[in-house]
């Protein structure tokens, strides 16, 4: 026999003003299950909840309803009151008299009253039919995946790492860096990229608490938030690196010649190569397309010149497993590819470039020195025109959203052009000046005042070839006029786009991803670094363009984040989610397809006890469901109850009226 | 339908029962199910900004409109309730993703299939209510009273409750 | 329309082949030309299996029980049948290697009045949708028609149907027939038998029957393959099919003109969405 | 022996006579048998739209329902701007029929209209239809030596979702063709840019500069003469040129021709088939190149990093 008690609050005014708050609790005595009914000027405030604790002990109270204020105003308070007195939190219902009462009907007392009334008979119904819950806790293990080792993916490996959680990072290339690597200055300070970068990556490689794996890709991702487990595939190197020392001689005996993708094509690399001299790890790896010994079976040069004898043609590709509780993906970006622009000549036209094959030029690690030149000619060019928006701002033959970057390195590409050659003259071509950040503005005056760079705003219609010279032709909105420059080299601000892969990456990781494939945040403003699964979480680029300080700070962002879902050994989680009740489940798994979080999985129990035979039932994966009750409403047969919303706890709720 | 509820006017009488007419001072009750992340926050913004609205109402809290199995509504008709009003978050904006889309279905065939037994289509409404939309709950919620007002009280089916 | 010779021969060849443990389809009734289930083991039975326009059960239905777990079983089906089986194999209710689907494309059968009978005349598919041999030359997909009783209801003033519903739940005498005779529901135990539901809806009156009879067809609306096996089996000879043909209309006319189980993996009409589904029902 | 419906358009039966002309010769060695549409009309070119809507679509409708008539599957129109509106106006009516039943009510007399041809600038249809290699297996006289730059003008590619052909931006059908004719195309940036059509009567200062444009690059590009595939084009390229080098003081002298002019050459027709004395640049200083060897382009010295960056795999 269930015993109730019931506490009516006055709020002060608020409600005792319209609801009658003596008469109903009148009322509320008079049905069977309530043994106590007491009013209170404020059931909050502290006497207010020691009348309850004391009620609940002296009255041996089963359940407790609370008329008062919205639940999602003080719920937690109350449930806090029970368990203080020693009864299980969940035993609480809380009736809403206030926001669905009394400030809703001040004009009619007597409505109001008896709806008060009403709506603590619901709770009282309700309250019967509660069970006791327990907070539910999910084991965490406490190893964070980072996918992607650029800046992004290096920051938020550190961050977590030094907090002494273990790191596997997967990196798809030979060495870490990313993007970052590949660029000369960084604006808007011009401090040397490569300087400021290497040192994150030497940290990465040495730091106790990272599990560095190259040249490798995670392809599959089981589990929920805490305890996933994924699967990464090592693609064959053909070096051992355990016994490779990376002096290189290989790379220099190697015949085969391939265009240098580190480079931008720009010039070649070995079949057997490190991407760059500062890679990390400085370990070669062998180019299976190109490699002659893997293609036709003859050259092994390398091999023969090995000292440690650490070339392994034999060597396949290799799958291990990691457990892991959380997961930030830092993929970085692409660069758009500006072949629709006919009207330039790209793709005709050796001269025309883009901004990062200029990057490379002018990097003074780069295919050429530190000095750009003309692929044409390898002459060195006077006037270099650059065209921003290639791509970005363009729904005709592009996408639609700003590259947000590409203002800011178009100005150090002019200011470096400066440097790198100073009878030059740079000529942008822009559309809007986008400077937003600290020190970008000034950063851009500088490209216009001290290298004299010549903004132009306004659209290229048109490049033509007269002699060995491009004709650039361009509005220039300024004046208003038609405008044409005769340039030795046109590089292109091509745009960011999403990596090509991320769709795919996307569907095996279970996170959804927007029309351009960047990966989607849980809310665009207060949930900027969780993706909708939890235990997922997203740096840099692979969310949208960023600049680095952006990303870094992002990637820190994430890694504060995995912390503090690793701060326990378990996680808590409401305990108000579905259970299956495997005599009722027959196994057609309609809850499995409705389920919106995959929170639903099928296992297979003997069809009757100690039989052999085996039936399919649906099995609820306590970490993972939220508690929405989309499979209880599908279940036909009932296998399904949602703990805190169970039908006979509503079903009471309709009959007590 | 309609020109029946129109002839309605001073003595209420029952769509459904139209030999029985409303004792005096009749009110219906209206049982409310409403999604706790963006219905129930909305009708507690209606409260904290004081709209006001007919009391007819009665409040029931659930996580997700797809939460509603289509026999609380009969079972609401059957027992208590003259008429019922269900609300969630509109469509994209569902807490639970797309709770909502598998509820609006559902929806759709119930409200069709008991009109077609026999129950007034306005017995039965949906409403997507957000919870930053007090004022709309208090529309719908007299919109909602004031059409099953006109219907008149509802019997059928009620002649044993169990 | 008589395969009885095609399926004894095949019959015989799956027994033969110890392809199947047993095999289930018509007999004749010994009293008159109706014919019932037939279900057998035994290959010497094999010459009594008949199928004339007068097989009229959804034979899918004995397949209910976990039998194609263990056994394999031969199996023939008209259009509607394949649909709910279908169905049966998409909600992992039968191993689709364990059944042998004999699919014939059905020229319609006939009812106790020996005229055609409704559901056939406005069948949409009377060929199988899945059947490892086919009997017959399919005659492809028909057009959708609205039910004439339903249409016939709609013209009713709200009342009078009210009043027309009440007699049919009034005359429901709770037996259940329904349920077991229907090829779908096949649950490990009805939500009407557990206690939430019993609690408030056990009595047999015809508010209960209404709740049963309405959760009934809500459970099979988008999946209900209007094979009529619930008509047959009811002692009060209740209209049982408008429930599921409003159901049906409704889902047709608003969802993708969705029908049930007409493709592989398709679980009925509420176990998918799509954004472009009607909204203007709601406030 | 395929059957073509011909819209020659008004400019060919006057400015353009030479186009006509050597388009049905061409079209016999190809094997085609062109069909005029009888009694066709002005397609409203660029004044039609300006007046009212209707006009505009009534006009070309009524030239594609008589060539329906005609129950060929293809149509080929000789000028770009008639091409441009044809087909243009076949995408709307197609993509909207309540208004197509609109227009056609109004020439009603000329028959229904039903959208079934297929419509193809000359260009179009040899390039497409009858192809490179049967094109190639007629020449007779090829134009080795002949540099030529291919001028398409605005119309013949653009815009893209009306034309269906070749790149809007850098079409080289044009060029192929020459190419299979012998000659060398060369490469011509302003092969799409506008000449000004539509100012050619009323304010020639524009034509002048824009067309002016177009002959600097043609002649930067080396050709001895332009080819093209539109009479308006031909005329402005053609007719203003002297006043051009005179504004300018630039000497271009570069003939505009036809490409069935060069193909009629190809072909193996006189000289005089061509009805070379209409146009005002003479032309046979160019065809004079017609048999030279054209010597290889001397090679730019290149600094050996650009060398590395060229280098083969080994």
């Amino acid at each position: 026999m269930a015993r109730v008690g019931v506490f009516v609050c006055y709020c002060g005014a608020n409600i005792a003003g319209v609801v009658d708050v003596p008469a109903v609790v009148q009322e509320a005595k008079k049905i069977k299950e309530v043994k106590i009914a007491i009013e209170y000027k404020y059931m909050c405030s502290d006497p207010g909840q020691q009348m309850i604790r004391d009620a609940i002990v002296q009255n041996r109270l089963t359940s407790v309803v609370v008329a008062a204020c919205s639940p999602r105003m003080h719920e937690k308070t109350f449930r806090k009151a029970l368990s203080d007195a020693g009864m299980n939190p969940y035993m609480l219902e809380v009736a809403n008299i206030r926001e669905h009462s009394s400030w809703v009907h001040q004009k009619d007392k007597k409505a109001a009253t008896d709806k008060a009334i009403d709506l603590i008979r619901m709770a009282i119904g309700k309250s019967i039919a509660n069970e006791q819950l327990h907070e539910i806790s999910v084991p965490v293990t406490k190893r964070a995946l980072v996918i992607g080792g650029g800046i992004a993916g290096i920051q938020a490996a550190l961050d977590i790492a030094d907090a002494r959680i273990p790191v596997t990072l997967v990196e798809k290339s030979p060495s870490i860096g990313g993007r970052m690597a590949q660029l000369d200055e960084t604006f808007p300070t011009l401090d040397c990229s490569q300087c400021i970068l290497t040192p994150k990556m030497v940290d990465v490689a040495s730091h106790p608490y990272i599990e560095l794996i190259p040249y490798s890709e995670v392809i599959e991702l089981d589990g929920y938030v805490g305890n996933y487990k994924a699967k990464i595939k090592k693609k064959a190197s053909y070096v051992d690196f355990s016994t490779c020392t990376g002096c290189g001689t290989c790379t220099q005996k190697c015949p085969v010649k391939v265009p240098n993708e580190f480079n931008m094509n720009l010039d070649k690399r070995k079949a057997i190569y490190t991407p760059f001299p500062q890679a990390v790890p400085n370990k070669p790896v062998i180019d299976a397309e190109h490699c002659t010994m893997l293609l036709k079976g003859k050259c092994g040069i390398c091999a023969k010149f090995c000292e440690k004898g650490s070339i392994n043609f034999k060597m396949v590709d290799e799958v291990i497993e990691r457990e892991i509780g959380a997961v930030v993906i830092a993929t970085g970006y692409d660069l758009w590819d500006p072949k629709p622009y006919e009207e330039y000549g790209v793709g005709r036209y050796k001269d025309i470039i883009t901004s990062l094959e200029f990057e490379r030029m002018v990097s003074a690690s780069g295919p050429t020195n530190g000095v750009p030149i003309r692929p044409s000619d390898g002459k060195v060019p006077r006037n270099v025109v650059f065209i921003k928006c290639i791509g970005s701002r363009d729904e005709a033959k592009g996408i639609e959203y700003c590259s947000k970057i590409c203002c800011m390195y178009t100005a150090k590409h002019a200011i470096l052009l400066h440097h790198k050659v100073h009878d030059s003259h740079a000529y942008i071509f822009y559309m809007d000046i986008r400077a937003a950040g600290k020190g970008y503005e000034e950063f851009v005056k500088r490209a216009q005042v001290e290298t004299a760079a010549t903004y132009l705003r306004g659209r290229v219609s048109k490049i033509y070839k007269k002699g060995d010279k491009l004709m650039v032709r361009g509005e220039d909105a300024q004046i208003g006029q038609v405008v044409e420059v005769e340039a030795d080299l046109v590089v292109l601000a091509t745009a960011i786009t999403a990596p090509k892969d991320n769709p795919a990456l996307a569907r095996l990781l279970g996170v959804s991803y927007d029309k351009y494939g960047y990966l989607s945040e849980a809310h665009p403003k207060l949930r900027p670094v969780e993706t909708a699964k939890a235990g997922i979480f997203l740096a840099g680029c692979t969310q949208a363009p960023k600049d680095i300080p952006d990303t870094v700070a992002q990637a820190s962002a994430c890694a504060a984040k995995v912390c503090g879902l690793f701060s326990g050994d378990t996680m808590k989680k409401d305990p108000m989610i579905s259970t299956i009740n495997n005599e009722f489940c027959s196994g057609c798994q309609n809850c499995v397809k409705v389920c919106p979080y995959q929170a639903i999985v099928t296992e297979e129990i003997p069809l009757g006890p100690g039989s052999k035979e085996m039936r399919i039932v649906a099995k609820i994966n306590e970490g993972v469901c939220q508690g929405c009750g989309s499979c209880v409403a599908v279940c036909r047969s009932m296998a399904i109850s949602l703990a805190g919303f169970t039908d006979p706890q509503i079903i009471n709720e309709i009959v007590a009226i | 339908m309609e020109t029946e509820v129109k002839e309605v006017k001073e003595k209420i009488v029952s769509v459904e029962n139209p030999g029985i007419t409303a004792p005096n001072g009749w009110q219906p009750v209206i049982i409310g199910i409403l999604c706790n992340w963006c219905s129930y926050a909305g009708s507690d913004l209606t409260g904290t900004s004081r709209i006001q609205y007919p009391p007819n109402i009665r409040i029931i809290r659930v996580p997700c409109s797809s939460r509603v199995d289509p026999w609380f509504i009969i079972k609401s008709l059957q027992t208590t309730a003259d008429g019922v009003l269900i609300s969630g978050c509109h469509p994209g904006d569902c807490h639970y993703i797309s709770g909502n889309y598998y509820a609006r279905r559902r929806f759709l065939v119930t409200k069709k299939l008991l009109n077609f037994v026999g129950y007034h289509e306005n017995r039965v409404q949906f409403s997507w209510v957000s919870a930053a939309e007090g004022p709309k709950f208090a529309k719908v919620v007299a919109k909602v009273t004031e059409d099953i007002k006109k219907l008149g009280p509802l019997y059928r089916y009620k002649k044993e409750n169990f | 329309m008589d395969y009885s010779k095609q399926i004894q021969e095949i019959a015989s060849k799956l027994f033969a082949e110890n392809k199947i443990d047993y095999f289930v389809g018509y007999k004749q009734n010994s009293f008159d030309d109706s014919q019932v289930p037939f279900l057998i083991t035994d290959p010497a039975e094999i010459p009594k299996l008949v199928f004339t326009d007068r097989s009229v059960f959804n034979l899918a239905n004995y397949l209910k029980p976990d039998h194609t777990k263990r056994k394999r079983v031969g199996l023939v089906v008209k259009g509607c049948d394949s649909r709910a089986l279908n169905l049966l194999l998409t909600e992992g209710q039968v191993k689709r290697e364990n059944v042998y689907i004999i699919g014939v494309c059905c020229e319609g059968v006939l009812n106790d009045k020996r005229e055609k009978a409704q559901n056939c005349v406005e069948c949409v598919m009377p060929d199988p949708v899945v059947y490892d041999e086919m009997l017959g030359t399919p005659s492809g997909k028909k057009k959708y028609t609205v039910n004439v009783d339903i249409k016939e209801l709609a013209k009713m003033a709200l009342n009078e149907r009210a009043d027309y519903f009440e007699s049919i739940f009034e005359n429901c005498i709770r037996c259940n027939a329904c349920r077991h005779s229907c090829p779908l529901c096949y649950c490990a135990k009805c939500c009407l038998d557990q206690e939430t539901s019993t609690l408030y809806h056990g009595a047999n009156t015809s508010s209960g029957a209404m709740h049963a009879l309405m959760t009934w067809s809500l459970h099979l609306a988008g999946r209900c393959v209007d094979c009529r096996n619930c008509e047959k089996a009811c002692p009060s000879h209740l209209p049982l099919h408008l429930l599921h043909k409003q159901n049906e209309n409704v889902i047709y006319e608003n969802f993708q003109q969705h029908l049930a189980g007409m493709e592989k993996d398709d679980r009925g009409a509420f176990y998918k969405y799509s954004l472009s589904d009607p909204d203007d029902f709601i406030l | 022996m395929n059957k073509l419906t011909y819209f020659p358009g008004c400019s060919a039966h006057g400015t353009s006579e030479e186009f006509d002309h050597t388009l049905k010769l061409v079209m016999k060695t190809l094997d085609v048998q062109m069909e005029e549409i009888p009694d066709w009309n002005c397609c409203g070119a660029t004044s039609a739209h300006v007046m009212t809507e209707n006009l505009a679509l009534a006009l070309p409708m009524r030239n594609l329902v008589l060539a329906e008539r005609l129950e060929n599957k293809t149509m080929g129109i000789a000028c770009a701007s008639c091409y441009s509106r044809m087909k243009g106006t076949k995408k709307h009516l197609d993509e909207n029929p309540e208004l197509a039943r609109k227009i056609n009510s109004t020439i009603i007399d000329e028959g229904k209209y039903k959208g079934t041809i297929d419509i193809k600038s000359m260009l179009q249809y040899c390039y497409e239809e009858i192809g490179l290699e049967a094109i190639k297996s007629k020449v007779t006289k090829p134009l080795t030596g002949l540099k030529v730059a291919c001028y398409y003008g605005c119309l013949l590619t653009r815009p893209k979702d009306v034309t269906l052909f070749d790149s809007p931006e850098y079409p080289m059908s044009m060029d192929l063709l020459m190419e299979a004719l012998g000659a060398k195309a060369m490469e011509f940036d302003y092969k799409t840019e506008c000449c000004g059509a539509s100012f050619s009567i009323s304010d020639t200062e524009i034509v002048e500069s824009l067309s002016g444009k177009i002959l600097e690059v043609a002649k930067e590009s080396g050709a001895h003469l332009i080819v093209v595939a539109c009479p308006l084009c031909q005329s402005n390229l053609d007719m203003r040129q002297p006043d051009i080098e005179k504004h300018t003081g630039k000497k271009f002298d570069l003939p505009v021709m036809y490409f069935t002019q060069l193909m009629a050459l190809a072909f193996g027709y006189p000289e005089k088939e061509l009805k070379l004395p209409k146009h005002i640049v003479p032309v046979e200083a160019a065809l004079k190149h017609i048999g030279e060897a054209i010597p290889e382009p001397e090679k730019v010295k290149k600094t050996p990093k650009a060398v590395e960056a060229e280098s083969e795999v080994e």
